[in-house]
């Protein structure tokens, strides 16, 4: 390396690399499709698809907030997420279907997670990260217990259903044509449903812009340095307790905001959907697929891994009925065990894009 | 519709993701044959072909919610029936309502999924815990003489079950000495048996301790710290037959179940258990009967209404009673609950047997059995 | 050659896409203390690795007494008589001085003998036997390395940067230690501190991008300034 | 104060100390005996997992969620042996009992070998010191295996017969010990010393921890660490498969969640001990079986949080748990 | 005039072992004081007492007239003691120009900024990438660091300190391991930051050449206790010093 004549360097800095623009360009893909999904996809299963990949994007980001920037390995993101969709959804059924239940329930809701995240982020972000690991998911593990025993309240295991306010219902008329029927655009009726949809798509929108917005302002580097080197972030003059107890705030918080869509959206709370180590297995492997530390990796991953649990299944099955005349291939490939497919793909996705499909994009094209 | 259009029945189970997978196998052949034996083998229902389309809800709700709103939207199902858990069947009650469909609930068995949280489109032809539960308490012939301890897991299930147990023993005379509830997965039982012994050995009578548990063996640590040397018997209700191995411990023991192949007594039960084993090499299990049960619901449904506009279907079924693996089962009009047989067992071993065998004693009729009524859908 | 105790012939090496070692051949003859010298990057520590089996050349030969050691496993390597010091000193931080030691030593005991001379030539050693090995200072860990290279009696140790950040009275001891250890066992040894080298060289090979450019006697080098010059790009002497 | 309660055994008093603080809140004898017979057993059982985890986690520094399925494939192969030798199990002659259970620990502990072999070579070996990569490539593995014990065994519970020999309890007046559980305890007795042994009267434990910071530096002192790791998470999931066969046994119906189930408390297991040392989790394994059944009797609604608890203070207390090998 | 930095008494013990012991000093602002001593004499735990790295187990560390001896090594690198490290201790996976520039928003307090305008990190970047220059680092800015060879991980290492601005520099053997012709870059930085003369620097070095051609000033450092204090000819001239440091007439057991 020739100490050359380059007074304006840094430039190469400054130009976006192929693989990043790529990036973006997927993401982008994803969002207008996601803008007008009602439009262009009219099957029901896709709107359900459609929503909940919005709703986990905020959630996978969130968690990369702490996995991917900070290096924080902690298993009870679902527990704040969770705790932002029971706070809604008790309220909800406590006081019928109303914005002020929403509101309510749901500022409860994320006000809970919030303190709980302190409570546990300055207890134990100082012990080893491992530690830290173990606290998170004996805590999310208490909380399940804990929703599951106090069922009149939580409904238990089985969860409980309850009503939303009734522009989400898919008998509200959003627009009213001259016959008083529904008014359609593109031949999609305009009802309840639709602007339930863009509720949902232009919260998670709002909050992943937050996210993008972190990660980019000085905050976003001093974690990530965090991550890299405690001892040296400190030395050079950040806290870095107070520094990771603030993430882990903010992730908590945003996870549980995205909870409060997920309980207006799906109308039926329980462990399944809102706080089971399920939700929190998909999350990590959401994130890993897309590429941590990327943010926008989760808009990758999130996709993928839905359209692999939506639709993977089908895949297999076609191709199960097409090996039909092959001995032991058809079993293995049998639908019911699509999961076992979806494992060995991840195994070889950490062992050869350990950063993932946005990270490996990413860092072709820059050196 | 045209003549051409089969008529679909979607069938939303959890086929992946949780070991209860096993049992919604069960279900969908009894399904299967329930139809088979219902049409004659034509799977005709007035001259219009069944298709039956499986749907995964990989035990999440969410998942759940979605496949049935295609099965219901996309697929025209006109009736689906499922799911295998009871939370992911109370995340899929309001989709039946949304739809305007009839959504047929087997084999879960939660009381709630027929409660003031259900929906008049919700029909149930599994059992639910407090048949279960009652069933059970008559098994034991309740008197003054009777003392009984129950050892039930922390959790709504746990803890509704016993209630409604307890209320069955209402009135009996019998006293309930001790009611003990351990975490779900408990694998310790050790000192909950030294409470239960401790609460019952002193009593003057016949001593029972009611095991109601899912999905943990806590019979085996039971009989193994025996119970009989301070005369206590052990007593709980039947289970699917791989589980039943476990009782091999306790000859003897009485309990009431929901159904073992050999004890009904009628036609169709004969048919079932002579094509399983033609088809499978083995004897149907609890939620075979099951799902034929659903099956056979909905073929006589279907045959007997002159449409099959929703409406049309749900005041045929209201009230319906029809004939199953089981005997007859009636569709209760206010929630819409099946009302159904229960069986009262004896344990006996065989060591030919891989379980052990629950004989019967006597069949438990449903009039015997008082099932809170869960909703009112006539109002 | 007979006196030959390691010999590489044309030896390259790749670390990864790069090609670091293009060619490099020498002796070592048995006996004494060989310095390779070089400036930072010319590949020194990368030939002593490849020595070790630790990097594998791609081309080429090294072959220790009559053993072709270039595809050998690395243990198997060591277990012939060769220790090495590498640049990083390869302490593991987490075990005690004493359990670091008696790693080093084939059969797990202590030579009383030997270990009595280890702790003369390093005090610090004997003081600190039971701390564990990260709370050194840097210049103990340095030592600690040495030390297990010479915990037993080995035909050949490899020494990369033994010096750096060393006291100079530290410096001082060992170019004694040395002295005597050579006595029975070669030493190859890697250095930027010219004095060191001189004081105890016997041959001398200079690498630079990977090639050998000069070998020969010590005493010839160390006279010759403008051969210095050319060969490290500055005088050496006049550094220290 | 303090250096006479290491004197007299440091940390490894607070086991005794829970006894007796037991025993006057339990007041009545039997029943203390019976629970603490009990907890002890558990605890050895729990030791017996907990002691291949805190080998490859503690001293590997390898974080191996896929420890869970070892347990899992050890109990089922050991149930489908156990069934095979059904006639054997039930015979009159404890010698015939021995063999059929003897096999099944047996098949099962090999099984538990050469999976570790291959899960050593293709799982873990690439992320060897990749914290975050080890979790996730060993949660896909987890995946793997429980799909594929779902694929073999299917869903469904699957009852486990006890040898004749060792079922039913020893009754001496009010106290009933399991005989199964005695058994439990003398094996991971014998387990215990072994591995004590291995790892403090000879060089093993000194090389692994070694080889873990600086694998070349091993090979250059003249060891085949490759060898040596290999054989190590070879016994981890060996021991891990012994524990899930002694565990089919004890628990007689069991499911393919159930090494998940128990994941957790082996882990609290090994973080109260303290990374790497196998007192450590003999320690942490029989302080958590104690207190379980203290708990679970005295107060039953505690019984859920007590592991939890128990971490939460200790962690506190000391974060690097109670007696760790391998310090900061 | 106050010393800017004073240690009191200070003194820190592992287990039986006193790494430094009661070593009261203080350095005036516009000098350079090197720090020698033995392996294992306490000069790097010294300087973690100071920096906050460590606690002490006894005596005070004052900065100007302000105690700083509970402070965390945040609030100390706030209050403007900087320093970079004997091992290099970077931030691997971050660009260098990122490195540079953390310090850089460290000293200004932008860190906990979440919301920010992009202008504002512009300026950040562009102050960082002067610093860059001025250790000719330029070229490699968008290098992440862990692919530097090592002299410019020292360089950078010594960058970021810079950046930093501290009062009171520490230099924990800035050249160890460089070659004699990258050696210069970091001894030519110290020397401009020496021209500042309301900056204090101190420098732990063995190299004698080095110690000679910067030194105002040496400190002595021997079994964690001070020995000597005072001007370069002076020091190095007492037998004391000689023996323990340089070995030179020595009893060599002495040396360690
Ligand atoms: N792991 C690696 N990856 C890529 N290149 C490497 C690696 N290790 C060394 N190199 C390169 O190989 C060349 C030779 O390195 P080597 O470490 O052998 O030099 P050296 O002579 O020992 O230098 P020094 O005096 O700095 O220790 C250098 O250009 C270096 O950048
Ligand atoms: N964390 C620790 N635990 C125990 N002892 C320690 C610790 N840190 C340092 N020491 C001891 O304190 C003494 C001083 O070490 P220090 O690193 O300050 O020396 P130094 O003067 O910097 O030496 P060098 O020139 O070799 O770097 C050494 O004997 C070392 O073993
Ligand atoms: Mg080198
Ligand atoms: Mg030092």
């Amino acid at each position: 390396m020739s100490v050359a004549t380059s007074s304006h360097s840094g430039t190469s800095e400054r130009r976006v690399p192929a693989g990043r623009l790529a990036v973006y360009a997927i993401a982008l893909a994803i969002g207008l499709c996601l803008a007008f999904a009602p439009f262009l996809f009219t099957d029901v299963r896709a709107q359900e698809v459609a929503a909940r990949i919005c709703i986990f994007i905020v959630l996978v980001a969130s968690y990369d907030l702490l996995i991917g920037y900070t290096g924080i390995v902690s298993f009870a993101h679902t527990m704040f997420f969770g705790l932002g969709a029971y706070g809604t959804a008790m309220v909800l059924k406590a006081w019928g279907p109303g914005w002020d239940a929403i509101i309510v329930g749901g500022a409860v809701g994320v006000a809970a997670a919030f303190v709980l995240a302190v409570l546990i982020g300055l207890l134990s972000l100082r012990v080893k990260a491992i530690f830290f690991a173990m606290v998170t998911l004996a805590a999310a593990s208490v909380m399940l217990v804990l929703a599951s025993q106090l069922s009149d309240f939580t409904g238990g295991e089985d969860g409980f259903t309850y009503q939303v306010p009734r522009l989400f219902s898919p008998a509200m008329k959003l627009f009213e044509d001259a016959d008083g029927k529904v008014a359609r655009l593109f031949g999609v009726a305009l009802n309840g449903k639709v602007a339930a949809y863009y509720f949902v798509f232009l919260s998670s929108l709002v909050l992943f812009l937050v996210m993008l917005r972190i990660v980019a302002s000085p905050m976003g580097t001093v974690l990530e340095a965090v991550r890299e080197n405690e001892m040296r972030a400190e030395a050079i003059g950040y806290r870095v307790v107070a520094y990771r107890t603030a993430i882990f705030c903010i992730a908590a918080v945003i996870a549980a905001l995205a909870g409060v869509v997920r309980a207006v959206w799906l109308k039926y709370v329980g462990p399944e959907v809102a706080l089971s180590f399920g939700i929190m297995i998909d999350i990590l492997l959401m994130v890993v697929i897309g590429g941590m530390g990327t943010i926008y990796g989760a808009v990758i991953g999130v996709v993928v891994m839905s359209l692999a649990q939506f639709y993977l299944k089908d895949l297999m099955e076609v191709a199960a009925g097409a090996t039909s005349g092959i001995p032991l291939l058809p079993d293995l490939l049998n639908p019911d065990r699509w999961l076992l497919w979806l494992g060995v793909l991840f195994i070889l996705l950490v062992y050869f894009f350990p950063a993932g499909i946005a990270g490996t994009l990413m860092k072709k094209g820059s050196h | 519709y045209t003549q051409e259009d089969p008529v679909k029945i979607a069938l939303v189970h959890g086929l992946s993701g949780s070991p209860l997978e096993a049992y919604s196998k069960q279900t969908t052949n009894g399904f299967n044959l329930g139809l088979e034996y219902a049409t004659k083998g034509t799977m005709e229902i007035k001259g219009r072909k069944i298709e039956v389309i499986e749907k995964d809800t990989q035990f999440k709700p969410d998942v759940a919610r979605s496949v049935l709103a295609e099965a219901y939207g996309d697929d025209e199902a006109l009736i689906a029936v499922g799911g295998t858990s009871s939370g992911v069947t109370t995340a899929m009650l309001p989709i039946a309502q949304e739809y305007e469909k009839i959504l047929l609930v087997e084999p879960a068995v939660a009381d709630s999924l027929t409660g003031p949280d259900s929906n008049r489109y919700v029909f149930k032809t599994s059992r639910n815990s407090s048949m279960d539960t009652q069933a059970q308490a008559l098994a034991l012939s309740p008197d003054e003489n009777l003392f009984v301890a129950t050892l039930a897991q922390d959790y709504a299930f746990g803890r509704d079950g016993i209630s409604s147990f307890k209320r069955a023993l209402e009135g009996t005379g019998a006293t309930l000495v001790a009611e003990e509830y351990v975490p779900q997965q408990t694998t310790d039982f050790t000192a909950t048996i030294e409470r239960l012994f401790n609460a019952l050995k002193d009593k003057e009578g016949r001593k029972v301790i009611y095991i109601y548990v899912a999905g943990i063996d806590a019979m085996t640590p039971l009989a193994s710290a025996d119970p009989a040397r301070y005369g206590i018997e052990l007593s709980t209700g039947g289970n699917i037959l791989p589980a039943m191995a476990s009782y091999k411990q306790v000859p003897g023991m009485e309990g009431s179940i929901y159904y073992y192949y050999e004890a009904p007594k009628n036609e169709i039960n004969d048919w079932l258990v002579k094509a399983h084993q033609e088809k499978f090499g083995s004897p149907p299990d609890f939620f075979t009967a099951g799902g034929m049960a659903a099956a056979l619901a909905i073929v006589k449904a279907l045959e007997t209404a002159e449409d099959w506009d929703t409406e049309t279907l749900i005041s045929t079924m209201e009230g319906m009673s029809w004939e199953t693996p089981k005997g007859t089962m009636t569709f209760r009009p206010e929630d819409h609950q099946a009302l159904q047989s229960m069986y009262h067992f004896k344990i006996k071993v065989d060591d030919n047997v891989a379980w052990a065998i629950p004989e019967l004693v006597r069949e438990i009729k449903p009039e015997e059995m008082d099932i809170p009524i869960g909703r009112n859908n006539q109002e | 050659m007979s006196g030959a105790i390691l010999r590489l012939d044309d030896v390259h090496t790749d670390i990864a896409q790069y090609h670091i070692l293009h060619g490099i051949s020498m002796n070592v003859p048995e006996g004494g203390v060989h310095v390779l010298l070089g400036r930072n990057g010319a590949g020194k520590t990368t030939t002593l690795r490849t020595v070790m089996g630790l990097w594998r050349a791609r081309k080429g030969a090294v072959v220790f007494r009559h053993h072709d050691i270039t595809a050998m496993p690395t243990p198997d390597i060591a277990r012939l008589g060769i220790a090495y010091v590498p640049e990083n000193m390869g302490i593991f931080g987490g075990l005690t001085v004493e359990e670091n030691m008696r790693l080093a030593s084939t059969s797990g005991r202590f030579d009383d003998d030997r270990l009595g001379r280890v702790f003369a030539l390093f005090p610090a050693m004997e003081k600190f036997w039971t701390k564990q090995a990260f709370a050194l200072s840097g210049g103990q860990k340095q030592m600690l390395a040495i030390s297990r290279a010479i915990i037993e009696r080995r035909e050949l140790i490899l020494i990369d940067e033994p010096t750096k950040g060393l006291a100079p009275a530290i410096i001082r001891n060992m170019i004694t230690a040395f002295r005597e250890i050579a006595e029975e066992t070669t030493i190859l040894l890697v250095e930027q501190n010219f004095l060191f080298a001189r004081s105890l060289g016997r041959g001398v090979a200079v690498i630079d991008d990977g090639r050998i450019v000069h070998s020969g006697g010590m005493a010839e080098l160390a006279g010759d300034e403008a051969l210095q010059t050319r060969l490290l790009s500055l005088s050496l002497a006049e550094h220290q | 104060m303090n250096a006479t309660l290491e004197r007299f055994g440091g940390v490894y008093l607070i086991p005794v100390f829970l006894a007796i603080v037991a025993f006057a809140m339990i007041g009545s004898p039997s029943t203390w005996v019976t629970l603490t017979a009990a907890g002890l057993a558990m605890g050895m059982m729990i030791f017996l997992m907990a002691s291949g985890l805190s080998l490859v986690f503690g001293l590997m520094d390898v974080l191996n969620f896929g420890h869970s399925a070892f347990v899992t494939f050890g109990a089922f192969i050991a149930a489908t042996v156990l069934a095979a030798m059904a006639s054997w199990l039930s015979a009159d002659s404890a010698v015939l009992n021995m063999i059929a259970l003897a096999a099944a620990i047996g098949a099962a502990t090999a099984f538990g070998a050469v999976a570790g072999w291959f899960f050593e070579r293709v799982i873990v070996k690439p992320v060897y010191k990749d914290h975050l990569r080890q979790i996730l490539i060993t949660m896909g593995a987890l995946i793997v295996a429980e799909q594929l014990i779902l694929a073999i065994w299917g869903g469904v519970p699957i009852a486990v017969a006890r040898p004749a020999f060792l079922s039913g309890s020893i009754i001496i007046g009010d106290v009933a010990i399991e005989t199964y559980r005695i058994f439990a305890l003398l094996l991971g007795l014998a387990v215990f010393v072994v591995l004590y042994y291995a790892l403090n009267r000879t060089r093993i434990g000194l090389l692994i921890r070694a080889g873990v910071e600086n694998r070349e530096m091993v090979e250059s002192l003249g060891f085949r660490i490759d060898r040596l790791f290999i054989g190590v998470f070879m016994a981890g999931s060996a021991l891990a498969a012994m524990g899930g066969a002694m565990w089919a046994g004890y628990q007689s119906l069991i499911t393919p969640a159930l090494g998940q189930e128990l994941l957790i408390l082996v882990f609290i297991v090994v973080i109260i001990g303290g990374l790497g040392s196998i007192e450590g989790s003999l320690l942490g394994a029989i302080l958590v079986g104690l207190l379980t059944n203290y708990v679970a009797f005295l107060f039953p609604k505690l019984s859920l949080a007590s592991n939890m608890l128990l971490m939460m203070v200790v962690l506190l207390w000391r974060p690097y748990g109670l007696k760790p090998a391998v310090k900061g | 005039m106050t010393p800017s930095l004073r240690t009191e008494n200070l003194t820190i013990r592992f287990g039986g072992h006193v790494a430094v012991n009661g070593v009261t000093c203080a350095f005036r602002a516009g000098e350079l004081t090197v720090i020698v001593g033995p392996n294992g004499a306490g000069k790097t735990t010294w300087f973690n007492l100071v920096s906050g790295q460590l606690r002490p187990s006894e005596g005070k560390v004052f900065k100007g007239d302000r105690e700083i001896s509970g402070l965390s090594p945040s609030a100390r690198a706030k209050a403007g003691i900087g320093r970079a490290f004997q091992l290099t201790n970077l931030f691997p996976k971050l660009s260098v120009l990122e490195n540079v520039r953390l310090a850089v928003q460290a000293r200004r307090g932008d860190g906990p900024r979440i919301f920010t305008r992009a202008a504002s990190l512009t300026r950040l970047r562009d102050e960082a990438q002067g610093y860059l220059e001025s250790a000719r680092l330029a070229d490699v800015a968008g290098y992440p660091a862990s692919a530097l060879p090592h002299g410019d991980q020292r360089k950078l290492e010594v960058a970021m300190l810079i950046a930093m601005q501290p009062d009171v520099f520490m230099f924990d053997e800035p050249t160890a391991g460089m070659s004699v012709d990258e050696a210069p870059v970091i001894l030519d930085l110290i020397a401009s930051i020496k021209k500042d003369t309301s900056r204090t620097i101190l420098l732990v070095e063995h190299k004698m050449d080095v110690v000679r051609a910067l030194a105002d000033r040496i400190v002595v450092l021997h079994n964690g206790e001070l020995v000597a204090d005072g001007k370069p000819d002076e020091v190095m001239a007492l037998p004391q010093v000689r023996e323990i440091y340089l070995g030179v007439g020595a009893d060599e057991e002495e040396a360690a």
